[in-house]
């Protein structure tokens, strides 16, 4: 590795920095950098790791409340749930990778999130993903998706954690660029959150996990190749997961932070040792010497380049209390995975990495993670949508048969029973899954407390698309609806922003109206955002994928005795419906299904109505009163009612529902008014119900009586419990087995 | 009645396993490391479930040679008891304790979710509190629960009554839609000829607790007692 | 000195991945295809060691650990 | 006609397999071994046809099915 080499322009531009970018590092150094601190620049820069689009933008998120333990910073979020225990939870995207190798690309995925959550301390207990993909007759999509969820699988599993929700949802808009969000959440003790500061001079690095080979060095890596002609020819290698060197790693971490010789812990995510090490040290303030000769190797002849840019699997960098390395290695070798002391702590804010006895890196810590570039890009709507929000749905024809439409819409691959994906992922290894996937939301058990934990992730891309200021709204309003359906408190959020190119002056107003609808709603859920991930440069060929700012949200159930599930539970049993059907077929899966439109305004969020539809909901449940409860969003109330009737593991059970409402009946079948939710209850309980929903200020209706073996709503609907039930749960495995 | 829970790199239904035999059993269980030789004195050995050596190469192939494991040979052939669940099953058969392997699911996917189970044979320290011909609930979760055994061996165990569990509509038929994982006549779980060493793909451990809304699992444990 | 072993399922003991490919390449159109066995290749480094020596421990390990000889059969090269 | 495919990571690509492996033959005593490196075998019997054909159409298999080519290399004999 020649680090006299001049470096040009070319490399300066292959390796991603602006000019300007370039001058301020060169200001901050104090001289030009070589190769090694130009590569790690490049990394430490990257949106990806710096942020630099979007940071001003996350400033406005609320992430504070009572609760935050630990809000965005760190690896994690961390949230108090009472009786000593806390909760850390986080979402990432795995993009890019996924669409090149969707089998590893998926599973490092979730490799790199469950790590996330263990560097803090905590056990994880429950995954979830969300997924999109392009037109399943795309002729990518049936490969991706099953590479997708089998590296899921393929990760989760073996680690013995369950995957216990998500979403996957598929639009044309991802037909070159597919989304893969996975969350994790783990358990920790309350006072016993391990954080990533190198803190302590003369502290030792260590190192543990797996050996370090040239794997996902980024593209930049070919344009170094130019300086060594020795080394034989290299090409960006996918990562390649290995679950079973996770799981030791997780364990021997858990016994590890179980002592007291730990003071910060981080994973070799993102740009491996660079970031880790850089992160670290600007944490505490501090600096780092690295000896890169001491750094576990899988292959011959890597230079510190690749070293320090390495993306290998499964590593962690620790500082230990000095003269305590022993106790990490007594764990490590029980656990037969690798440890080497790699460098101590220093106070002279710099990194510096040793390669056979020679400097290789000497940068100050601060200007490099800290104070990486911030941009405030242009931001302005694109023109083309004032036309998309010109609809008039009284000019839309009515289809003749609304039961075909039902049958359209049920069998349709976004509305489609999904047990296809999740029965690939083992959803209740741990045995907290006492309620498991394809509810509003997945409920896990706290072991030892009365307590349980909801958990649900949405997002609908066409709304934000349409109006991404509204649509992230209604993207917390769902999650929030999810977690009180289930009788659950909307505890805290975690999102991960998926968007096309920041530089593009419309794509960057998506993102900044998507932060600050999200901002607004979770303000007003009292759901502070404790971490997050964002993804730009979903985009191929110039197309931009819609803006796609997932949430994932944590609730409490305070009592696992009164929780409830969406399915009819007997004959006989009313359904009253809180909330209020309108007139809102903008932008609605009928919409696009059925008439082949993407077009008009979305459905309006009178938050007032919402909180007071999900209050009244938990209050019904926690007084035992609801006996199946039901959020209603996409496909409509003909949808929810059919999901209803159709998840039931006992057996079919049908609804006969009476609607008085003056609407368009397709409307009224499948239009997606926001803040509503079904339910059922024993006849005996409806009066009670009724006056639950009048004192929280929330609308209801008497709508029908569960029963038979058919779905009938009004005159327009009338369709046979099993022909329905094959049509949806068929679907999936038609255009994916 | 002590159980015994042999933890190997990987397993990951270890917890699990503890967590019904003490709380839900009130049972007293140890943890028993794959590098370990002693069982601690324990009555009942578990190989508990997960992805031990994370099933490179075969499944449980690895484990087998683990120094524990000629503890628990040893633990087999004096009688004592031996239950392994899914990734403990193949365990069992890699290390020769029981006849057979498991293959791929004819599916070649991972199939998590609840199965109805007839309880072919009753007459075992494993199902005794059945009725014979019962049928149970049981949630599996498996990439490899596809029973195979040779004619001869399968004739054996059909004779001597080996076949504990066979997959079976919730009717208890025994249709091809019912059998998950294209398991050889739809076996499910087995008994060694001597009747003391258990293996079986579904997870008892699972659906122990009255909060899963189903408890055929705990009579499996109870069994043993 | 090099080690290539060849595992494969033995006669007569079905193959449900092979039928999975099987079945796949039909659907993508390889009618031809009549039959898929689909089995293992490991390639092991070994020291230096005498030929026939080597030949020992390679059969070991694939009695021991490499095959299971209930199901699988294997044969191997040495380099 | 019997294809031969062997179907190996590429150079470079991680084989936590192969590792595992390797880490249980030394368990086992088998010092001797350095590396281990795990791929798929795969047997394919083809109906009659040209050699040529053959090639081709084996090759197609392997491009769009058998071999993982981003991460995997492929081989193979016509017998
Ligand atoms: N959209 C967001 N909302 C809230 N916090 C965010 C968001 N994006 C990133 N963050 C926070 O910024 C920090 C850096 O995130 P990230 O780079 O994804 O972590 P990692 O280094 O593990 O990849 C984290 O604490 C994360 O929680
Ligand atoms: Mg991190």
């Amino acid at each position: 590795m020649n680090l006299e080499a001049p470096i040009t322009p070319d490399i300066i531009r292959d390796h991603g920095l602006s000019a300007e970018e370039y001058q301020r590092l060169c200001e901050s150094l104090g001289r030009t950098p070589n190769i090694v601190e130009l590569g790690i620049v490049s990394v430490m820069w990257s949106e990806h790791c710096s942020y630099k689009s979007s940071r001003i933008h996350l400033r406005e998120l609320p992430t504070s409340g009572p609760r935050v333990l630990q809000g965005p910073g760190e690896n994690a979020g961390v949230v108090d749930i009472g009786d000593g225990l806390a909760v850390c939870f986080k979402m990432e995207s795995h993009n890019h990778p996924s669409f090149i190798e969707p089998y590893q690309g998926a599973a490092t995925g979730v490799g790199g999130i469950l790590r996330d959550i263990f560097t803090m301390g905590a056990r994880p207990f429950a995954c979830l993903n969300s997924l999109r993909f392009g037109n399943p007759q795309h002729p990518k999509t049936k490969h991706l998706v099953r590479g997708v969820v089998a590296g899921i699988g393929g990760y989760g599993n073996p680690m013995g954690i369950p995957t216990v929700g998500g979403e996957v949802a598929f639009d044309d808009c991802y037909n070159g660029n597919i989304l893969v969000n996975a969350f994790t959440i783990g358990l920790l003790r309350a006072d016993r959150i391990f954080r990533g500061a190198a803190a302590g001079k003369g502290n030792p690095v260590i190192y543990i996990g797996s050996k370090t080979g040239r794997d996902g060095i980024h593209g930049a890596t070919m344009a170094s190749d130019a300086f060594d002609a020795t080394i034989e020819e290299r090409r960006p290698t996918v990562q390649v997961g290995d679950p079973f060197t996770e799981k030791k790693l997780l364990e021997a971490c858990l016994e590890l932070m179980a002592g007291d010789c730990l003071v910060g812990i981080q994973d070799m995510g993102a740009a491996g040792l660079t970031c880790s090490s850089f992160e670290m040290a600007d944490r505490a303030g501090m600096g780092m010497v690295l000896d890169l000769d001491r750094v576990p190797r899988r292959e011959e002849g890597m230079t510190p380049y690749d070293v320090m840019l390495s993306e290998s699997q499964e590593r962690m960098l620790l500082v230990v209390q000095s003269g305590r390395e022993a106790e990490v290695r007594t764990i490590c070798d029980k656990w037969d995975i690798d440890m080497a002391v790699v460098g101590y702590v220093t106070d002279d804010g710099r990194v510096r990495v040793l390669d056979k006895g020679e400097t290789v890196v000497d940068m100050p810590v601060a200007p490099i993670a800290g104070d990486a570039p911030l941009y405030n890009r242009p931001a302005s709507p694109s023109p083309e949508l004032t036309q998309l929000h010109q609809f008039d749905p009284q000019a839309l024809p009515l289809p003749r048969d609304l039961n075909d439409v039902l049958m359209k819409l049920m069998s349709s691959p976004n509305l489609a029973c999904k047990s296809w994906v999740w029965e690939q992922y083992d959803h209740m290894v741990m045995t907290n899954t006492v309620v498991r996937p394809g509810a509003d939301a997945a409920i896990l058990r706290v072991k030892g407390t009365k307590k349980g934990i909801a958990l649900t992730s949405d997002c609908n891309s066409r709304f934000c698309f349409l109006d991404p200021y509204l649509g992230a709204m209604l993207a917390v309003a769902e999650a929030a609806r999810n977690i009180s359906a289930c009788g659950g408190e909307p505890l805290a959020v975690t999102d991960c922003l998926n968007f096309g190119n920041p530089e593009r002056p419309e794509v960057m107003w998506q993102f900044q109206q998507a932060v600050a609808g999200m901002a607004e709603a979770c303000r007003q859920f009292h759901t502070p955002i404790v971490s997050g991930n964002v993804s730009f440069y979903n985009e191929t060929d110039g197309v931009g994928i819609y803006p796609t700012p997932t949430i994932a949200m944590v609730g409490l159930v305070p009592d696992l005795d009164r929780i409830a599930t969406p399915w009819w539970k007997d004959a006989g049993d009313v359904i009253l419906l809180l909330g209020r059907n309108e007139l809102e077929l903008g932008g609605s899966e009928y919409l696009k299904q059925i008439h082949g439109q993407v077009k008009g305004t979305l459905p309006h969020l009178n938050m007032e109505r919402e909180l007071a539809v999900q209050r009244a909901c938990r209050i019904g449940i926690t007084r035992g009163v609801v006996k199946s409860a039901h959020d209603c969003s996409e496909g409509g109330l003909a949808v929810t009612l059919a999901e209803c009737s159709l998840m039931r593991r006992q057996g079919l059970l049908g609804a006969t529902v009476e609607l008085s409402d003056d609407l368009r009946p397709d409307a009224l079948f499948f239009g997606e008014a926001a803040s509503r939710i079904v339910l059922s209850v024993a006849p005996a309980s409806v009066d009670l119900m009724v006056t639950i929903a009048k004192e929280e200020g929330a609308p209801v209706a008497v709508i029908g009586k569960v029963g038979g073996r058919s779905l009938v709503m009004n005159n327009g609907i009338q369709v046979d419990l099993a022909d329905l039930h094959d049509a949806w749960t068929t679907a999936l495995p038609k255009l994916f087995s | 009645m002590k159980f015994g829970i042999v933890v190997f790199p990987g397993s990951n239904c270890d917890a699990d396993c503890h967590h019904v035999v003490t709380h839900v059993l009130g049972c007293e269980a140890v943890a028993l490391w794959h590098k370990e030789t002693s069982l601690q004195g324990c009555d009942c050995v578990i190989l508990p479930g997960g992805y031990s050596h994370a099933d490179y190469l075969r499944c449980g192939a690895m484990a087998a040679f683990s120094p524990i494991m000629t503890a628990v040979k040893g633990h087999a052939a004096a009688g004592g008891l031996v239950f392994g669940i899914c990734n403990g099953f193949q365990i069992l058969t890699e290390a020769g304790l029981l006849p057979g392997v498991l293959m791929r699911n004819t599916s070649i996917r991972h199939i998590c979710r609840d199965v109805t189970l007839r309880v072919n044979s009753n007459q075992t320290r494993f199902t005794r509190l059945f009725r014979a011909g019962e049928v149970l609930t049981m949630p599996i979760a498996h990439n490899e629960g596809n029973y195979f055994v040779e004619r001869r061996q399968l004739v054996k165990l059909e004779e001597q009554g080996q076949i504990l569990l066979r997959y079976c509509a919730p009717d208890g038929e025994l249709t091809e839609d019912a059998n998950p994982n294209g398991s050889l006549v739809a076996i499910a779980g087995i008994v060694n000829e001597q009747g003391n060493v258990c293996g079986m793909m579904p997870h008892p451990e699972r659906c122990s607790e009255a909060i899963f809304g189903n408890r055929d699992g705990k009579k499996m444990f109870e069994s043993m007692l | 000195m090099l080690a290539k072993i060849y595992v494969t399922l033995k006669k007569g003991v079905h193959d449900p991945q092979g039928e999975a490919v099987h079945h796949a390449l039909l659907s993508l159109g390889f009618r031809q295809v009549s039959d898929v066995r689909i089995g293992k290749y490991i390639e092991l480094k070994l020291g230096e060691m005498e030929r026939n020596e080597a030949e020992k421990k390679v059969t070991e390990m694939c009695q021991k650990l490499l095959a299971n000889t209930v199901i699988e059969g294997y044969r191997f090269e040495l380099e």
